[in-house]
């Protein structure tokens, strides 16, 4: 009894039957027809997910053929597992969406009705094997959706509604067409029957059939430019109905696809093609969109576009085994996420995006739109990342390096609308903070929550080790469950936690990996240390950092191109999410995201290169590409320069390291910088040391660039008043070098370029944690206001003094190692003009390096600052700490150098030769040891003449304001302190070398990419004719370019 | 233990020669500069009276302790860099630490000084000083480029970076001098000279009527004397620099003092003729003329000396 | 060495506002004793009177006779006498004829920020007892009422010869240890104020501007 | 219009009181306007007349009459002429309307004026700002009834043993006694 209650075919009868009955019983008692109504969908969700489980667990697949006829006169239905999957998760769907329907289906019954058989119809699409079956399903299905939409009885829906039916019934036509000619061919309605005679599928008949069959499909699922009447049904309908529609009725529409491309094997190109282009066209569409809704339909039509084009190209690859990871992926992924943020559309209910603003203060609210919007983007470890890794992964593979570029494309564009409409979430704002009934969030909740579970079943799928991949995503969730804790004590853990875990990952790793290790991992917990200094809670700040520190010990962990990209991601959307917890971030993240995300995808496309060429994704095995090694080089290369913020790629990073709050800062320009240097090496490491293809041209270009970064990094440092700013811009710079040294690619130029990141970690973090406490203290970053606080915070000017000295190269600190090391690199390398360029920028840092100790420490102090303390010693003491590291290897650089030597050895011949204390180069010699006791002794030996002078002299300590001032008495300390445009001079000097160019280019390409989207939307003309126009238009463009490919 | 000591000894004897030298050598420019003018001109030890003087003086204010320790790191500058060029070549009494680093270390050790004293005359709160002090820098880094791209051309054509060897491949006759065989990277490194010795047209960083004399206006006392032997030893260094990279160095002194005297001269009979550039001005000279040149000296040593 | 007399305490610098008061010191100086050994008091009073520093300020009318000074027909620098752009560096004061109550508080400044010891020399009549101006609401009749003058040299204007023969006089004062100028401003510092601030209405400075 | 310096003021005559009229030279023309009417006829002789320049402004003290004479002297670049005009002030009640607005320097003149001749100007700009004098606090310097004399010697206090002599007598007696027969 109970088995014949779970048959499948109850999915079917269960819901046309209570579908109908439910106006009837409405009329005498609304309710008993709500009960009925929930109680049909549980049932249904029930059976589809006991047969889920059953199949899972290896039971057969069901064949059901109705009524002991053949079809097409009866059903004939198969629930397989991916059909028992599909059907859940509409199921659950429809159930979850009903949720917020309550309401909504008060006043209509017959709303409800219509719902059930909307349901129903979906089941039916994905479940019958029969064509004709499949006609009457779409037809239930679209004229269930008009029917909602009627019901709806809103002008706008009753016209999007119109248009609806108006598309979706030629639709239908076509593939009523379609039908009947394969029947004609075959004689068979069966799928898997005509499969069998696939032979008799040919001649200008079996090419109409096809073309029609795909046709009726391919514009159920909205393909662009096809597509103008399926985008107003998103805005009119409740949110419930919506995200039915988006998600249900697409999901069926692309399974009768799936279904039917084992019989379009010669279209597969032209399927790929208008997945491809709807992909691509709505998601440059969506970047003009400002309505929420409509931007989730683009979205929608997106996603489903680059499911058609997956599924095509891998058919057309041979390769359907990947078409579960890959497909599944990306349809869980968008199910569960698009569902998810159209309910939550309806939930807050503001229409345009902008008005989403003061969600900051809904924290939870906040964390799941995050959620979705990251599974949504493709962020780990939500199924889509997996499948469209797997996408990449397979498109290189099959060489075609254009589907590439259109996925990534797409994907990033994408991105942007999302993560734009995020950014307005997250800006501050209490007073317009949305008040949500909690109940409402527990379908959507429940969704997040399964996006996060299925990412982790996906990645336990794949056989990765998911606990120690996902490790830094638990990190997050585990210390987000703990946020109500006190801020220190969140501090304390995630340090602690952090401590435990990089431990032995260091003490594990060897050669390149260990250097980084300890860069990123010891030199990450010294500067981290210093959030301690704060005591409030900053909500959301310590999991979110937990997931950064550890993702960095995942990234050093990867042993695959996956791992690693993996860790990458986390880390770039962790990053994303610190900075934009600064106060004035708002402007910059989406920069930051969209630069770090193109910088992720051309690392994507590099790993898909080289796994096309050798077919592994070990990062060991990147050492065995061979014929493409200079493509997957360059990719690999420029997605690091663009993250190590080289010159004409940077203008994400000065927004970003200043912005961030200001102790992230430091981590976030001495230690996650840091791992794009990682990257850099790691790919040169493997692919340029054997120097095959024209990988050595690309490092020549490599090694201007960074130079060039130096230069208009320290250049544009000069003209900084923000204080952070100036260091944001002098970390670009102090990185060009870097970059430079690693394109030397030998022996010198990596110990120089290792060397330069050490020293770049000590001083920048000290730099960073310094000026935290002084904007912590003063409460402003503008230079000019500050001035004279030597006095009051005479630690950290000692932090500030050491790490001027220790950045610009001035002998005895450790800056001048890492000059001499790249100098010598560069003159052995023979690249002259290079090094001439190297000097003159580290002259031109040493200018903005002065201003900056200078307006703020010297100089004249403001009576508003006269009472100031010094920074907090939780802040000092990683300062201490890295003071104590610089003086250390100025010492000493044998420390230094020697273990940086050992990490690249037997990569390069030699060209370091140590002779006791003396470090020896082909050309020059230095021995930094010596060098310090003689600067120490000439420095000492005046002091002590001047000490012993002083005491014939009366030396009256005075103040700042007793100064000559061509006689008269200074007026205020503000008109006395010369700091503002300090450098005002040199602006007139370079002139119009000067001038942003960079910004200018990128504000061009966003600006470009914005009128694609309006030029590409002049099509919508939001007329119902025209658009069925368009439908035949688009039905005879396929034809032609079938028939051409025939 | 011993060697130190020597070594030490022989930079001392090294040290005060080149500050009486120095001392003398402003003195004699100031002469010469006199009887250009038709004067007659200071009495030779009148820089000396002058640091006695200064010493001499019974009061004094300071402004902090980076005030007080700026002319410390200048004079530091100074004689380190002096410590790490060799003063004549192939003698042991003259060779002071350059075993300690090469031509890279007295390069970026000239910064050494700078940075002292611009914090030291920070701290003075006295505008002047920091608009003298960002026009200094500001220039600094104009002349810097020639000057790098001259003694770029000078180590790749005589491949190394060690200054001793660099003047031991000029030893044989006037014809081997840098002068000679590479007389761009001459040029460019004395067009940067002009601006590293702070005569006019490039001393407006220390305009006396403008700015009171720029970085130091607050300057004075023991303060002004350390720095004013500072400015002695320090443009020696910098001379027997000159002398060794391009000049074909020295084998005695004689041969050390008229050599010095005679690059000095070049600034000083361009300064005497000048007028002053504006800041912007000579910056914009430097990065343009002296910079081309600088660029065509390698260019010529990578086409015509290294073929 | 440095013996500091704070019996008499800080000064009041009460023309300043209060919170304008902890911009400027407030210590009071205290004059300079010689060296202990005699011999190098009178070296260094020697190549004090050699090394003469002046401040090129041109308080009045007077300071155009001092440009001719250093030009080839005087050539003052022969006798040790160069000019200086900062009153820090400075050791004599040059006071160029008439001082008017304005320049005056000027004058004050600039002496006090030099260090000592220093030496004024106030040229013309006009410092002496008001010169043609004597009768002017602006200018001050006796110079040596407000600073301590070490030598006058007279004349409407004086020449630069007379110049030079005063240079030559106050180098002679100086070898002599008689140039005690700074000793006795800070000596009679109260004395010295009190007449300054009787005539300067609006002292909005530290009572010594170190 | 015409560029004929007395044909501008016979045409302005009609509708101004003008007064006192007289050509000092060539390019220089003294009148005299009622106070009430001052500021319309410089504004009438700044954009209807060309006299484009404020070239200074001054006042005569007469004490005798009670009245101090303020002088605005406008100049026209194109012609190469100057206008001089007068306007009597009371001794007693001394304001004058502020011509800042028609000429930003002005303000500078008025400043001038106020320190050393207690002459108000309302609304002209930093007009009780020091402009020579320091912390003054006796009455405007430049008034005659100010006694400079002993103004001085209670404040500067004589030198003693100075001596005063006449110096057109001085001149003749010691230094050039040649010149006084040819005097």
């Amino acid at each position: 009894m109970v088995e014949g209650l779970l048959a499948p075919i109850n999915l079917i009868i269960a819901a046309l039957g209570v579908g109908f009955l439910l106006p009837l019983i409405a009329r005498s008692s609304a309710s008993i027809a709500r009960g009925l109504f929930w109680l049909t969908q549980v049932f249904l969700l029930l059976i589809s997910s006991v047969w889920l489980l059953r199949l899972i667990d290896g039971a057969p697949a069901v064949e059901v053929i109705t009524a002991g006829i053949q079809p097409p006169f009866a059903i004939n239905l198969y629930f397989g597992l991916f059909e028992a999957f599909v059907v859940s998760a509409v199921n659950l769907s429809a159930i979850l969406g009903s949720w917020y329907l309550i309401d909504y289906f008060k006043s209509r019954a017959a709303s409800m009705s219509v719902y059930l058989i909307l349901t129903m119809g979906i089941s039916g699409m994905v479940m019958t094997r029969d064509l004709f079956n499949l006609f009457i399903f779409i037809e239930i299905t679209a004229l269930a959706t008009y029917g909602l939409l009627a019901l709806d009885k809103r002008p706008a829906s009753l016209a999007a509604g119109f248009k609806y039916i108006i598309a979706t019934s030629l639709a239908s036509t076509f593939f009523l067409l379609g039908t009947m000619l394969l029947y004609h061919l075959t004689g068979t309605l069966n799928i898997d029957d005509m499969l069998l005679h696939m032979d008799r599928i040919t001649g200008p008949v079996g090419l109409a059939a096809g073309v029609l069959l795909l046709v009726g499909v391919i514009i159920e699922l909205k393909p662009y430019p096809a597509n103008g009447w399926g985008l107003d049904v998103y805005e009119t309908v409740p949110a419930g109905v919506a995200a039915m529609i988006s998600v249900g009725v697409s999901a069926g529409a692309f399974f009768a696809l799936y279904k039917i491309v084992p019989l379009l094997g010669d279209f597969l190109p032209v399927v790929a093609a208008v997945g491809g282009a709807t992909f691509l066209a709505s998601n440059f569409i969506g970047l003009r969109q400002r309505n929420v809704r409509r931007m989730l339909g683009y979205s929608s039509v997106a996603q489903m576009g680059l499911m058609t084009l997956a599924l095509a190209v891998l058919y057309m690859l041979g390769k359907s085994e990947y078409v579960t990871l890959v497909i599944g992926g990306l349809f869980i992924n968008h199910l569960l996420a698009k569902a998810g943020l159209f309910w939550l559309a309806g939930v807050v209910d503001r229409p345009r995006t902008e008005a989403w603003v003061g969600l900051r203060h809904r924290p939870i609210l906040l964390v799941i739109l995050g959620i979705l919007l990251a599974a949504l983007a493709g962020f780990p470890p939500f199924p889509g990342f997996w499948g469209k890794w797997e996408l990449i992964m397979q498109l290189s593979a099959g060489e075609l390096p254009f589907w590439v570029f259109v996925v990534l494309l797409g994907s990033l564009l994408e991105a942007a609308y999302l993560y734009r409409w995020f950014g307005f979430a997250l800006q501050d704002d209490e007073t317009r903070a949305p008040a949500v009934e909690p109940v409402k969030l527990i379908p959507v909740g429940l969704f997040a929550l399964s996006l996060l579970a299925t990412g982790h079943l996906v990645a336990d799928w794949l056989g990765l080790e998911a606990p120690r991949v996902l490790v830094p995503i638990y990190m997050g969730i585990i210390l987000y469950a703990l946020d109500g804790m006190p801020g220190r004590l969140k501090a304390l853990l995630v340090l602690g936690a952090f401590a435990v875990y990089a431990y032995p990952v260091v003490m594990g790793l060897e050669g390149l990996h260990w250097l980084f290790g300890l860069i990123l991992l010891l030199g990450g917990g010294v500067i981290a240390f210093a959030v301690l200094h704060r005591s409030d809670a900053r909500r959301g700040f310590y999991p979110l950092l937990g997931m950064l520190l550890f993702s960095l010990a995942s990234l050093l962990e990867a042993s695959s191109t996956l791992e690693f990209f993996f860790a990458w991601e986390v880390l770039t959307l962790s990053s994303y999410l610190l900075i934009s917890m600064g106060r004035g971030a708002r402007e910059h993240i989406l920069t930051f995201l969209m630069f770090s995300l193109g910088s992720a995808f051309l690392i994507l496309a590099g790993f898909g290169f080289a796994y096309g060429e050798t077919g592994s994704i070990l990062l060991a095995d990147l050492s065995k590409v061979e014929k493409s090694a200079t493509l997957v080089f360059m990719l690999l290369t420029l997605g690091f320069l663009v993250k190590a913020g080289a010159a004409g790629l940077h203008v994400w990073l000065p927004g970003a390291y200043s912005e961030a709050e200001d102790d992230f800062s430091a981590l976030l320009s001495a230690v996650v910088g840091k791992a794009a240097i990682f990257g850099l090496l790691l790919a040169a490491m493997h692919l340029a040391v054997n120097g095959v293809g024209a990988i050595n041209q690309v490092l020549y270009v490599v090694s201007w660039l960074g130079l060039i970064s130096a230069l208009v990094g320290a250049l544009m440092a000069l003209f900084q008043e923000d204080v952070k700013k100036l260091l944001a811009y002098s970390s670009m710079g102090q990185v060009g070098y870097i970059v430079t040294a690693i394109a030397v690619s030998s022996q010198l130029g990596w110990v120089a370029a290792g060397y330069l990141t050490v020293n770049h970690l000590l001083f920048k973090g000290l730099l960073f944690l310094a000026v935290a406490g002084l904007v912590y203290q003063t409460g402003t970053r503008l230079m000019y206001q500050m001035g004279g606080l030597i006095k009051n915070l005479p630690m950290t000017y000692i932090s500030v003094l050491i790490g001027i000295i220790a950045i610009s190269g001035v002998p005895p600190l450790t800056g001048f190692g890492g000059k001499w090391l790249l100098l010598n690199a560069l003159f052995d390398k023979g690249w002259y003009w290079q090094a001439g360029l190297a000097f003159f920028a580290s002259a031109v840092a040493f200018l903005y390096l002065f201003r900056l100790i200078h307006t703020v420490f010297l100089g004249q102090r403001k009576q508003a600052h006269k009472d100031l303390r010094e920074a907090s010693w939780l802040l000092l003491f990683p300062q201490i700490l890295l003071i104590v590291a610089i003086m250390a290897f100025s010492i000493w650089p044998k420390l230094l150098i020697d273990p940086i030597a050992s990490s690249f050895a037997g990569i390069f011949p030699e060209a370091l030769i140590w002779d006791g204390t003396m470090l020896k180069t082909r050309l020059g010699y230095w021995d930094g040891f010596m060098v310090i006791n003689i600067v120490a002794g000439v420095f000492l030996v005046p002091l002590l003449i001047l000490l012993f002078l002083s005491r014939f002299m009366q030396i009256q300590k005075v103040k700042q304001f007793n100064i000559v001032f061509a006689a008269e008495r200074p007026e205020t300390p503000e008109t006395t302190h010369y700091a503002y445009n300090f450098f005002s001079f040199y602006e007139k000097a370079l002139g119009p070398l000067l001038k942003p160019r960079a910004t200018a280019f990128w504000d061009g390409v966003s600006e470009w990419s914005h009128t694609i989207g309006s030029t590409l939307r002049v099509l919508y003309t939001g007329n119902g004719q025209t658009y069925a126009l368009y439908v035949l238009f688009y039905v005879v463009m396929i034809y032609i370019a079938v028939g051409g490919m025939g | 233990m011993e060697f130190w000591a020597v070594k030490i000894g022989y930079f001392l004897i090294t040290l005060g020669m080149v500050t009486v030298y120095g001392l003398l050598l402003g003195a004699i420019i100031a002469r010469t500069m006199a009887r250009v003018q038709g004067r007659i001109g200071i009495p030779y030890w009148q820089p000396f009276l002058d640091i006695i003087k200064n010493l001499g003086k019974r009061t004094a204010v300071s402004h902090g302790v980076m005030f007080y320790m700026g002319p410390v790191f200048r004079i530091a500058g100074g004689i380190g860099t002096l410590a790490f060029v060799p003063v004549i070549y192939g003698s042991e009494m003259f060779s002071n630490f350059h075993f300690a680093g090469d031509l890279l270390l007295a390069m970026y050790f000239i910064f050494f000084g700078q940075l002292g004293m611009a914090l030291g005359a920070g701290e003075s709160g006295h505008p002047f000083s920091a608009i003298g002090v960002a026009r200094g820098l500001g220039q600094m880094t104009a002349f810097e480029l020639p000057f790098v791209l001259a003694i770029i051309a000078v180590v790749i054509q005589y491949d190394t970076l060690s200054i001793t060897e660099i003047v031991a491949a000029q030893q044989g006759g006037v014809s081997n001098w840098t002068l000679f065989t590479n007389p761009l990277a001459v040029a460019a490194a004395m067009l940067a000279f002009l601006g590293m010795s702070g005569y006019p047209p490039f001393d407006v960083f220390t305009a006396p009527n403008e700015i009171p004399i720029g970085p130091p206006t607050e300057y004075h006392s023991s303060f002004l004397a350390l720095m004013a032997t500072n400015r002695a030893i320090f443009a020696s260094a910098k001379l027997i620099l000159f002398m060794d990279l391009f000049f074909g160095g020295a084998t005695g002194l004689i041969e050390m003092i008229i050599k010095t005297w005679a690059i000095y001269m070049v600034a000083v009979v361009v300064g005497a003729s000048f007028p002053r550039f504006r800041v912007d001005q000579s910056i914009r000279f430097f990065l343009r003329v002296p910079t081309l040149i600088g660029i065509a000296s390698i260019a010529f040593v990578q086409i015509f000396l290294l073929g | 060495m440095t013996t500091k007399d704070q019996s008499l305490g800080p000064l009041a610098n009460d023309g300043l506002s209060p919170e304008e008061r902890d911009l400027f010191s407030d210590a009071r100086p205290v004059p300079y004793q010689p060296y202990p050994i005699e011999v190098v008091e009178k070296f260094v009073n020697w190549v004090r009177a050699n090394s003469l520093f002046m401040l090129a300020f041109g308080t009045g009318c007077g300071a155009v006779e001092l440009n001719p000074l250093m030009t080839a027909r005087y050539d003052a620098y022969r006798f040790g006498f160069q000019p200086r752009p900062t009153p820090r560096q400075a050791s004599v004061f040059m006071i160029g004829g008439y001082a008017s109550v304005k320049t005056l508080k000027r004058i004050i400044r600039s002496y006090e920020q030099m260090q000592g010891p220093k030496f004024v020399v106030a040229l013309g009549i006009c410092p002496v007892n008001g010169g043609m101006y004597w009768d002017s609401y602006n200018t001050v009749n006796q110079f040596d009422l407000y600073i301590p003058v070490d030598l006058y040299i007279t004349g409407c204007m004086p020449r630069p010869e007379v110049l030079l023969a005063g240079v030559l006089e106050l180098k002679k004062k100086i070898k002599e240890g008689r140039a005690d100028g700074h000793n006795r401003y800070i000596e009679n510092l109260d004395w010295y104020k009190a007449n300054q601030k009787r005539i300067i209405k609006n002292w909005d400075m530290p009572d010594y501007s170190w | 219009m015409s560029n004929d310096p007395k044909s501008i003021i016979e045409e302005l005559s009609d509708h101004y009181q003008i007064s006192e009229i007289k050509e000092q030279k060539a390019d220089l023309l003294l009148l005299k306007i009622p106070k009430e009417d001052a500021v319309q006829f410089i504004r009438e002789l700044r954009d209807g007349q060309n006299y484009t320049h404020l070239a200074f402004m001054t006042v005569i003290d007469y004490i005798e009459s009670g009245i101090f004479t303020l002088t605005y002297m406008l100049h026209n670049y194109a012609a190469h002429h100057n206008i001089a005009v007068h306007v009597d002030i009371d001794r007693e009640q001394t304001e004058m309307e502020s011509i800042h607005e028609l000429w930003v320097h002005a303000a500078t003149y008025q400043r001038e004026l106020r320190e050393m001749y207690g002459i108000r100007f309302p609304g002209s700009p930093r007009l009780d700002d020091d402009f020579c004098l320091e912390g003054w606090d006796e009455i405007p310097p430049m008034r005659r009834e100010f006694d400079t004399v002993s103004y001085s010697r209670e404040r500067f206090f004589d030198r003693e043993g100075r001596i005063t002599t006449d110096p057109r007598e001085h001149m003749k007696q010691i230094m050039y006694p040649i010149h006084t027969d040819n005097d």
